[in-house]
């Protein structure tokens, strides 16, 4: 039902896990903009490089949403490295696919966990993520 | 269906069961090629006459004819194209709008490749065509202005008899899309006295894939799709005669009491809407309150994104869009709401509700029911919505 | 219709029962628009993806897609201006028959008016298109050929192996208009490695107003109709969902045992051939005697005109054409005809029979019985015929 | 039933008045072409410049037969002058119309009326009636 949705992706849009702000988080991640009509939001608490918990705030459409609650779900427990390994791929075979015109949400996903990440990395060491400057994944910024 | 809802009747409608009854024999008894010359042929054409001939006495428009088309796109590419290419001796100019259905706009465009000049007037934030814009916009070579009668998205009804008006102080050639209102309001052609007028059966409980365009005497338009002679040479093709048919009885089913459908799906719409206004803040409607069709809400709701809601209601078997029906598979917001000046983000949370003749009060109470929590659910998980905290 | 016999199905075909039952749904229950994203539309949407899939499956046609159209006259028009728009660069030259129906020949005029040339190669007096001459009329410009797979007033089969292979060893891409033999023949998109290809649903027992257009993977041809993103962008418009399910539907139909079919109604038509020949001195069979859709018999009737004969005919409830359904309303002889080299004369004196599902060794008989007696009466009207002295 | 004609059309179609050659005839006029599709030739019997009899014979259409079944019927004991005076669009009325595109049969009936008192005058006189040329009415001739 809508959009030609995975069951999974469903499921994970009715049902999202880890919705909301993470109060005392260690990282904040933000992504993409309001123009686009996507924008997700990864929070991260860190201990020991491990990233413990997570959760996200998502102004999207479906699978925006489910994305972000997969992608929080995947890097839970995660070693910081274990979690940068984790592929817009990963989010999206997680949730059985994704319709082409959505791939880009789950890129948008995968980048909110590097921003995330780094925003913790830059608090904590002063220094951050290495660049990747933008991947002109989404066509409908008008940017690109 | 059992307990669905429909709110959708601007993508499209079901087909009157009338309508089917009426089209049914066209498929297994009454199937002659209307052009062949035997006697259950010249049945068939007749039928075919009577229908132009119910159509142009349902629209008054017995000033010019009633070309079949198939749909309601088709109708805007010939009227557009058309004219352009049969008057381009006289200019190669032609005004429309920024809030166009795609079928228009996209012909538009296809024009301006082919080395026509087009205007795209803006509206205001009301939705409605500005009209002094429109004027500055005329030129020495304009030859058509093609605005629409009500837009699909809004439901505002543009100011065409002032359009025309105005066309024909220089005579410039109107053509409307007018595919959501023919059925929905009761239109005088002839009073109007418009060129060029397109509709299309699917959104007046009519079939998909057949439409018309009315072409009024004396208007030269050439014709797009080349062969046999049917329609007076402007289409070609074997007629779709169980869907000309249909159209007929549709059309003639909807003007028997437009004005009590009409006021009916009014008290339901203002009802939904000003529910939806009062229950969820930072709310509000887009477009002309007054001058909209009375099936009509498009309603911006903030900080939220449209498709999400949408699935939402589908949960509760609500079925509405956002933004028009083609594009919502897209990314991209509303072309419509963003020439009324709504800034993308907002674009992206607009809902349309369209009502039908099935609707019911019972229909409402549950969207007002529902949509409010489905709205403080997406506002808790949205980056932009502050008010909660 | 009682005891009328019906031999024109060249002309169009009735709707098959099993069709119209497949159809029903979609105008009452299953009627969402498919470019919707709720639950109901997606349904609609996949019902229609499956449609597409069946006859490229029953076409086997896996190595491009399908798109469909308001009739086979839309298809052709979308073909050849489609191509020709979106390939102009290659060159501005196309190749076509003299013996086309309208839709490819009024559309090439077209082209030609816009700037292409269009070469019209002749036919031999068999209605079999000239090889040589096509060779021959190939230039370095030349970027499209499009010849019908059957023609529908002689039934004639065109060569349209050898013509693909002969385009392609220069690139040049080949259209075929097989209106008139898909449903009746299997035919393989597929090893034919054709480029475009069109039919017409009420041609083979479904609705008319329905068609569509095989476009192999890597043809590139632009839209006409401009508008929403439907068809894969290249044909704007709300989709018939009936009349696209209904299409795949009667196609299912067709093919399950086109063979049989095809071997009836030889058996029938080679009777009714042999016996009017026999018994109707000066009549002689117009095309290939064997490459010939199994269906059909156009034979000329000297001293005697054809709308005559119709008229004696429907008289008694026979009910065939003269010429194509197109322009039997009009006084000019077949072009089809004229060009296989047959005198005014006797073109004006040509009678189709085309033969269907539903048709009897009765039918047959019937016409038998029956027409020779016309004959004798026209004849000896006919200031022509000295005959009967 | 066919091409719209009315009831009079049909009826004289189906049952044409006046039908094959006049053995004896005093003038015999022939108009149109195959090419065209329509060949009409009257026969006339005049006694002291009275239309006595009248046949025709023709190729053509429906509208050919028909008109020539009542032209001749009108024709017959008429004087030359009052037979001379009858327009296509006597004809035509007097079958209750015929179609748009079948009007240049009627034309062509009052040609072939034309065509045989020209005959008989020319025979009996030497001098036939004045040139008229060629209406170019039968736009399917090719020639105009
Ligand atoms: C060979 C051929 N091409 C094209 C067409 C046009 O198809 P349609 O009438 O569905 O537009 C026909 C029949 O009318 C035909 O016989
Ligand atoms: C305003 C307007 N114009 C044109 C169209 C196109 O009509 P159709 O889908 O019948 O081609 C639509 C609906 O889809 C419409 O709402």
């Amino acid at each position: 039902m809508g959009m030609n949705y995975s069951e999974k992706v469903l499921d994970h849009f009715n049902d999202p896990r880890n919705v909301g702000e993470l109060k005392d988080a260690d990282g904040v991640g933000t992504v993409g903009n309001a123009k686009c009509g996507d924008i997700m939001q990864v929070y991260i608490k860190v201990k020991d490089n491990v990233i413990t918990d997570s959760s996200f705030k998502a102004f999207g459409c479906g699978a925006a949403v489910a994305t972000c609650s997969m992608a929080t779900e995947l890097i839970k427990g995660k070693t910081l490295e274990e979690a940068l390994t984790i592929t817009n791929k990963a989010v999206m075979e997680a949730l059985d696919g994704l319709p082409p015109v959505k791939i880009h949400c789950s890129v948008l996903a995968e980048e909110a966990i590097h921003a995330a990440i780094n925003d913790y990395l830059v608090k904590t060491t002063g220094v951050g993520l290495p660049e990747k400057g933008c991947t002109g994944c989404c066509s409908s910024c008008g940017k690109h | 269906m059992n307990t669905a809802i429909y709110l959708d009747h601007n993508a499209t409608t079901y087909v009157d069961p009338k309508v089917v009854d009426a089209m049914l024999p066209y498929f297994t008894e009454k199937f002659a090629n209307p052009s062949s010359i035997y006697s259950i042929s010249e049945e068939v054409q007749a039928d075919i006459q009577t229908a132009r001939e119910t159509i142009q006495n349902l629209l008054h428009a017995k000033n010019g004819k009633i070309i079949f088309t198939g749909g309601g796109s088709e109708s805007d590419n010939l009227a557009i194209k058309g004219y352009a290419y049969a008057n381009q001796s006289k200019g190669k100019h032609i005004i429309t709008s920024q809030i166009e259905h795609h079928a228009v706009i996209h012909t538009c465009e296809q024009l301006e490749k082919e080395g026509f000049t087009v205007t795209y007037v803006p509206v205001d934030d009301k939705g409605v065509v500005k009209i002094e814009e429109l004027k500055k916009a005329i030129k020495q070579d304009t030859i058509l202005i093609t605005i629409m009668y009500a837009n699909n998205e809004t439901g505002v009804i543009q100011p065409i008899e002032e359009i025309i008006k105005i066309a024909h102080q220089t005579k410039i050639a109107v053509h409307s899309d007018a595919v959501q209102i023919i059925g929905k309001k009761e239109i005088n052609i002839e009073t109007l006295d418009i060129d060029l007028l397109s509709f299309s059966a699917h959104k007046f409980y009519g079939p998909k894939g057949v439409g018309g365009l009315f072409v009024k005497k004396g208007i030269k338009i050439n014709n797009i799709i080349q062969g046999g002679g049917q329609e007076f040479k402007l289409r070609a093709g074997t007629e779709n005669t169980a869907g000309i048919v249909g159209t007929a009885k549709a059309l003639e089913i909807a003007m028997q009491n437009w004005k009590e459908e009409w006021d009916k799906e009014k008290k339901l719409r203002d009802e939904l809407e000003k529910s939806l206004l009062s229950l969820i803040p930072e709310s509000q409607v887009n477009g002309h309150l007054e001058n909209r069709l009375a099936n009509t809400l498009n309603i911006i709701i903030k900080y939220v994104e449209g498709e999400s809601m949408l699935l939402l209601l589908n949960s509760n078997k609500i079925y509405a869009s956002s933004g028009s029906a083609c594009t919502s598979g897209s990314l991209d917001p509303s072309h419509v709401l963003l020439a009324m000046g709504i800034p993308h983000e907002h674009a992206h949370g607009s809902l349309r509700f369209s009502l039908g003749k099935k609707n019911t009060k019972e229909d409402i109470a549950k969207v007002i029911e529902v949509l409010p929590g489905i709205i403080n659910r997406l506002r808790a998980m949205s980056p932009l919505y502050k008010g909660g905290k």
